[in-house]
């Protein structure tokens, strides 16, 4: 390990446009600075990016100026990261994927991710397993993606069947105020609503905000997910509105930069997929997810 | 004098239109609730958009306002969290919080106003830049996260938001205080005359030995002071802000003021137009949630539709005058 | 053979019909003046023929036919050319591209070289030494001027119609423009000329038509109608002393000026002037008057030292000049005096608007200082809440006047006073000027009329090339010693 | 003569402290990969901001760019996915693309600027609400995620990106070509003359028998037909369009035409000082990523201090030289 060449590993993400990504960047800058320190012959060059187009770039600049030997992606869009990401790895680097797949298979060496289809699904269930027949329910749904299409399908799925009638569903774009005032028209619309699915902590601080506002916390219970610390105090604390979280760590590409570290500095090859999977916070193990010293 | 009466008219129509529209929709659309969300929703930005109004009528522009509303928000949250160890959770450090986001946005303004009138550089330019910086700054001291301020002095804040005289609530108050006081100076000061004549001939109003620099960094500060002014009122509603807070609300506030019948290049300031022009794109939003579409991807589309439909409104008016 | 005609025309603008029943005739190798006080239709007539107006009632008539021009373009099509009163030039474009406009040669590129050189052969023509390059907004309003009436050489005119032409003209330029207006005679275009300086309507005009208040009141050929009788019948009564008696000057210093430089445009100029004195400037176009005047009330970077009464003070901005007691009326009046999208009491206390009101405007004591303004000025305007630039040019003039008068100033500097502005007004002005000086002001003309400078000013200085050339005085202030004077002959001059 | 070639001069300086600094911080930054990389993805912004000089220059505005890029790109690739089973993989199914962008830009300008010279309605507001419209039907369309490009007509078409003739590949002649017939356009035609008359007095250009409002319209129309472009070369690099496809290019497109010394207020186009522009934008980007630097959440704010400072760098030169 001493005479250990110089190794740079890339690491693109897309910028911190919202409460996750905010903690996703975090972590992976807190993960890079501590590599760097244990691992002094690796090298770490980080670009955030605001639009696919951007990160192409962005990963374009590192294959051309920076040498890189390795590269963690997070895609902001699998169909148009998969190309050039191809490419990197036909360059010969060792390619990490980070939560959003690429569009096409087999391309990367270590695929890292969260579980959304699970994450709509738990949440999902939980509304199934917890609400009379007959409850009318509320969704706040992301930015509108592909991520986002594929938790409120597997939501939907989990609840086919059931008795529970969705009443509406619009965008709250992860953010709280966009959250805040569509919770707000919500409940101006809606005169009887039992649950809330706000697919995100920082949305669900905004429509816990509105329905406070309203003065009808007594009436419906609100599901987030994520786990934001301050979301997991309140499910540690019992709070009756916030009954329960789905998990969809932002560390999951502390995991990925570390995995693809070892790559270069054991001689155990790191390739593989792990899928992180969503789970259930409940007042009960809400300790475990509590992590005071994050952003997020 | 009956000449500018018209020219409002046109957006009162659109507005009157709109709120028509929303009744005959969702009857849920005029109970007192829904009402005091919209107002209370349009304060921000209606502060905002009376301030942009007074800088676009003198001829300028500003787009870093929203990104500004961002960085105050996160300066002021800071600040009363640092206060709260010495201070307590009290009103002390409330005003703390608030006293530095109405200075930090009197000083942003400053910064905008000098950079454009002393280095005299576009105010396209400069504040392209400056919102790129005030954004990039609270990303960085939020660590890519959210500001959040202390529980306890949440709860003691949130009735400035919440709170009011009945279902008037303060930022309602404020807002249309602010209104008021706009459309006052805009009207009955000196400064407003100036103003309007910075924008219609800045040459002229140097051949009248008005200070046409001074005057035009002073509407920058009377913005940034408003916009200091709707932080402190959005501090209290969710208690942080981070990277996204303030996305967009200074094309927002730009095309309140142009709805509502100020010149983009200048020289007439309406602000009671600009606050019907407010009022116009929160009712959108507001109606769009209460209506059931065809798909909640459409509805950029139809506030497109509806911005121009309000427009085309009060033009029609104006093209008859001209030949 | 008539080729251009105005029948039975009437105009309202609104409520107001500002022409009545108006019968005009325009005759091939003629120059037919029209002329009337401010506000009398003359600008408005001239619109009617060249397309840009449509009259409320009757009929224009080309060779005979009644015809309908849609615009201003369809009529020049038709061979009917107008220059306008206000300019009309792009100011971001050259000369030579203002003078192609619509018109350029070439193909699909554009033939840049032929209209450079066209359009130097045209300012040749008009001696005026342009580069075709210049782009119009670093040109100079007279400069401007000469650009316009190239633009309208330029069009082959059947008809030419010239509202005020010579109004921001020098001496010498105007011979050009009279030059160039007999050549077009003698090809048989029909001119129809409007101008208050009635030497020049004497010595241009063929036939005369005289408007008063929107309506004809007196039609004359050539030689029938003297100055004195031509303004008689514009006012509708005798005038008498156009310029005022020359006042009593005390030797009392009002302004002292000295080692005044602007750079690149003034060297190092010093005069005095007195308590009560009325001072002329006269000079070439670009001699630097204007940036002199500017220099002293702190429009331009100067350096130099100005006393006040005896007392230095230091003039950095305008505000500093007004605070001393000093005001400046700019030539400039559409560019840098009136807001012209404005009402009228807005553009009157723009300057002074601290006068009224501390915190709340008082429009009352406004609109009463208005009134005293329309009054005192005589300005004519159909409404009291239309925009200034909807007065007429003469009427805008003098509401320019009353806005600098306004602050009630010490030391007045009036660029171009009566620009535009009727014979009988003029006098009026001339009246009000002196009578300033009789209280014991002071007033700085400056002026490309000759007549005006030597009949109003007690003395007048030269200027030449951005330096003082000389000044003359008492019987020496005649129009022959100021223009050696400015054009640098040698001469006899203190 | 000189004095334009000075002006122009301003942005050139910044652009060459950029290409001095890069050189510095890493050597590789002049490495032909690197230089084709940059000016390639400069092709897009590049081409939209060569037409938004002449809307611009003509006095108008287009914030509606970057959702009509992701628009057309969107329903190119819907159009190349409908017409491959009858057609087959072949240039023919991607030539049905390319038509597809390049009219619908055209159609697309065509509606933005038949609404601002038809219904008189402000070309700020006009193009605010297609921008929102645009923006919509392409997240409609994809149903909210992404519309991608058959995998096989992908790899057929992605050389036009990424091919060309040897470093100098597709995107960077494509846009040499319009950045030269731009600058040839806005000096020596017809069209360009009338565009900077319009923009610098449209009265006076109205009296000089230009049809004010078809050149108006044209230019809208060649911005569209460039957006098109754009967009023909923007598909084979990623394959897909989406919600946030070309999100802000209206921003980045309008602030190189302004770094290029044309006035917001129109009367002055200057193609080259765009193209400088445009390099200068994305060479900030580029070089942010050659060196390590503080920390990522700053990037927008060097970003926004190195605009001001390049326009700083031009704007010297002026005042010198008005003074
Ligand atoms: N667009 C307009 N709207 C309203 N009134 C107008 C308009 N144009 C001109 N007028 C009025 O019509 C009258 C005639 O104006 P016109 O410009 O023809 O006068 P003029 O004889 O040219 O005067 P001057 O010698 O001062 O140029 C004036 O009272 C003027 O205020
Ligand atoms: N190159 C220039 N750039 C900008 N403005 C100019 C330029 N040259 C002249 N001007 C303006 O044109 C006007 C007339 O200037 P000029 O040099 O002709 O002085 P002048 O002696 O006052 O002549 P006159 O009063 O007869 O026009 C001034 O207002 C001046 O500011
Ligand atoms: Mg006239
Ligand atoms: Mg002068």
């Amino acid at each position: 390990q001493e005479e250990a060449e110089k190794k740079v590993i890339g690491v693109s993400i897309p910028s911190a446009t919202h409460g996750f990504m905010g903690g996703l960047n975090w972590h992976a800058q807190d993960t890079i600075e501590r590599m760097g320190k244990v691992y002094p012959n690796l090298e770490f060059v980080l670009a955030t990016a605001g639009d696919s187009a951007k990160q192409v770039s962005d990963i374009e600049d590192m294959m051309a100026t920076r040498n890189i030997d390795g590269l963690v992606v997070l895609p902001f869009e699998s169909e148009p990261l998969t190309a050039p990401v191809a490419a990197v790895k036909e360059a010969g680097k060792f390619v990490t994927v980070v939560d959003r797949g690429l569009s096409q298979e087999g391309i990367e060496d270590l695929y890292v991710a969260g579980d959304n289809t699970a994450f709509g699904r738990v949440a999902g269930q939980y509304f199934r397993d917890n609400l009379e027949p007959g409850s009318k329910i509320v969704v706040l749904r992301g930015i509108p993606t592909t991520l986002d299409n594929e938790r409120v399908e597997a939501f939907q799925a989990a609840l086919e069947g059931s008795e529970i009638e969705i009443l509406d569903m619009e965008h709250g774009n992860w953010n709280r105020d966009d959250a805040f005032t569509v919770m707000q028209d919500f409940l101006s619309k809606y005169p009887e609503i039992n649950a809330v699915w706000a697919a995100d902590d920082d949305m669900a601080i905004g429509v816990l905000e509105a329905i406070a506002a309203a003065g009808r916390e007594e009436e419906m219970w609100v599901i987030g997910g994520a786990g934001m610390k301050e979301i997991v105090k309140r499910i540690m604390d019992g709070d009756p509105q916030l009954p329960v979280n789905v998990t969809y760590p932002p560390a999951l590409i502390s995991a990925a930069i570390e995995m693809t570290a070892l790559n270069f500095v054991s001689n155990a090859p790191m390739t593989g997929r792990f899928i992180i999977g969503s789970q259930l916070i409940t007042p009960e193990n809400a300790e475990q997810f509590h992590f005071p010293d994050s952003p997020y | 004098m009956s000449k500018p009466d018209l020219h409002t008219l046109g957006p009162l129509v659109a507005l009157v239109a709109l709120i028509v529209l929303g009744a005959l929709l969702n009857p849920a659309f005029l109970a007192p609730g829904n009402i005091t969300n919209v107002l209370a929703r349009s304060a921000f930005i209606g502060m905002i958009a009376v301030g942009m109004t007074f800088v676009i009528t003198a001829g300028g522009l500003d787009l870093s306002v929203g990104s500004m509303a961002a960085f105050l928000a996160g300066i002021a949250i800071i600040a009363m969290n640092a206060a709260l160890p010495g201070m307590g959770e009290n009103w002390g450090t409330i005003l703390v919080g608030m006293g530095v986001a109405v200075l930090g946005g009197l000083v942003a303004g400053y910064l905008n106003g000098a950079l454009i009138t002393k280095a005299r550089i576009e105010p396209f330019i400069v504040t392209l830049g400056t919102m790129g910086i005030f954004r990039s700054l609270v990303t960085w001291l939020a660590d890519g996260g959210t500001l959040s301020l202390d529980y306890g002095l949440r709860t003691l804040y949130r009735p400035v938001y919440y709170g009011g005289i009945g279902w008037i609530t303060w930022p309602i108050i404020t807002f249309a205080i602010v209104a008021f006081a706009g459309e006052w100076i805009m009207r009955h000061s000196r400064f407003g005359r100036h103003v309007e004549a910075i924008g219609s001939n800045d040459r002229v109003a140097r051949y009248s030995a008005i200070d046409v620099n001074r005057i035009r960094l002073m509407t920058y500060m009377l913005l940034g002071l408003l916009v200091g002014l709707a932080t402190v009122l959005y501090v209290p509603r969710l208690g942080s802000a981070s990277g996204s807070t303030g996305v967009l609300w200074e094309l927002e506030a730009i095309a309140a003021v142009i709805i509502g019948g100020t010149a983009l290049k200048g020289g007439t300031g309406r602000v009671w137009g600009t606050v019907v022009g407010v009022l116009i794109l929160s009712l959108i939003d507001n109606i769009l949630n209460l209506a059931d579409l065809v798909s909640p991807y459409l509805n950029g589309a139809i506030q497109g539709v509806i911005i121009v439909l309000a427009v085309v409104l009060q033009r029609e008016k104006r093209i008859a005058e001209e030949r | 053979m008539t080729i251009l005609a105005l029948q039975d025309v009437s105009k309202s603008f609104g409520p107001i019909e500002v022409l009545h029943d108006v019968d005009l005739a325009l005759e091939p190798g003629e120059v037919h003046a029209l002329i009337g006080e401010n506000g009398a239709g003359k600008s408005t007539i001239m619109k009617i023929l060249g397309g840009f107006l449509d009259p409320t009632k009757g009929q224009v008539l080309l060779d005979g036919r009644q015809v309908i021009f849609g615009s201003g373009p369809e009529a020049e099509a038709a061979g009917v050319v107008v220059i306008h009163q206000e300019f009309n030039l792009a100011s971001d474009l050259s000369v030579a591209a203002n003078l192609f406009l619509g018109r350029e040669i070439g193909g699909w590129r554009l033939d840049h070289a032929a209209m450079r050189k066209q359009t130097s052969e045209l300012l040749e023509r008009l001696h005026s030494p342009i580069a075709p390059e210049t782009l119009i907004r670093d040109l100079s309003v007279p400069d401007r001027q000469m650009v316009e009436i190239g633009k309208a050489l330029s069009r082959n005119a059947r008809v030419l119609i010239m509202d005020e032409p010579s109004a921001v003209l020098t001496h010498r330029e105007v011979g050009t423009l009279y030059e160039q207006i007999d050549r077009l005679r003698v090809e048989g275009v029909a001119i129809l000329y409007c101008s208050h300086r009635l030497d020049e309507v004497a010595h241009l005009a063929d036939r005369i038509t005289v408007l008063r208040d929107g309506s004809v009141v007196r039609r004359a050929m050539r030689g029938e109608l003297d100055e004195d009788s031509m303004a008689a019948a514009m006012v509708g009564r005798e005038l008498q002393d156009f310029y005022p008696p020359k006042g009593q000057p005390s030797p009392e210093p009002a302004l002292e000026v000295s080692g005044l430089s602007v750079p690149g445009r003034v060297r190092d100029v010093g005069f005095t002037l007195r308590k009560g004195e009325v001072l002329g400037i006269a000079g070439l176009v670009g001699s630097g008057r204007t940036e002199l005047a500017e220099g002293l009330v702190g429009l331009r970077a100067a350096s130099g030292e100005i006393r006040v009464n005896g007392q230095p003070v230091a003039i950095s901005s305008l505000r500093d000049a007004f605070d001393a007691g000093l005001a400046y009326l700019t030539e400039d009046r559409k560019e840098a005096g009136l807001l012209l999208n404005k009402g009228l009491r807005e553009n009157l206390t723009l300057a002074t608007l601290e006068r009224f009101g501390k915190f709340r405007l008082d429009t009352v004591a406004e609109d009463a200082a208005l009134d005293k303004a329309t009054g005192d000025f005589d300005i004519r305007a159909p409404r009291r809440d239309m925009v200034a630039g909807k007065l007429s040019g003469g009427n805008q003039q003098k509401l320019l006047l009353a806005k600098t008068m306004l602050p009630d100033p010490q030391i007045i500097i009036i660029d171009e006073p009566t620009r535009g502005i009727d014979v009988g007004t003029k006098s009026q002005i001339y009246a009000f000027i002196r009578n300033l000086s009789a209280e014991g002001r002071s007033v700085i003309v400056i002026s490309s009329e000759m007549t005006e400078v030597i009949g109003l000013a007690d003395r007048v200085l030269v200027m030449r090339e951005g330096r003082l050339a000389g000044q003359v005085e008492g019987n020496a202030m005649t129009e022959d010693n100021i223009v050696r004077l400015a054009m640098g002959v040698a001469g006899e001059a203190a």
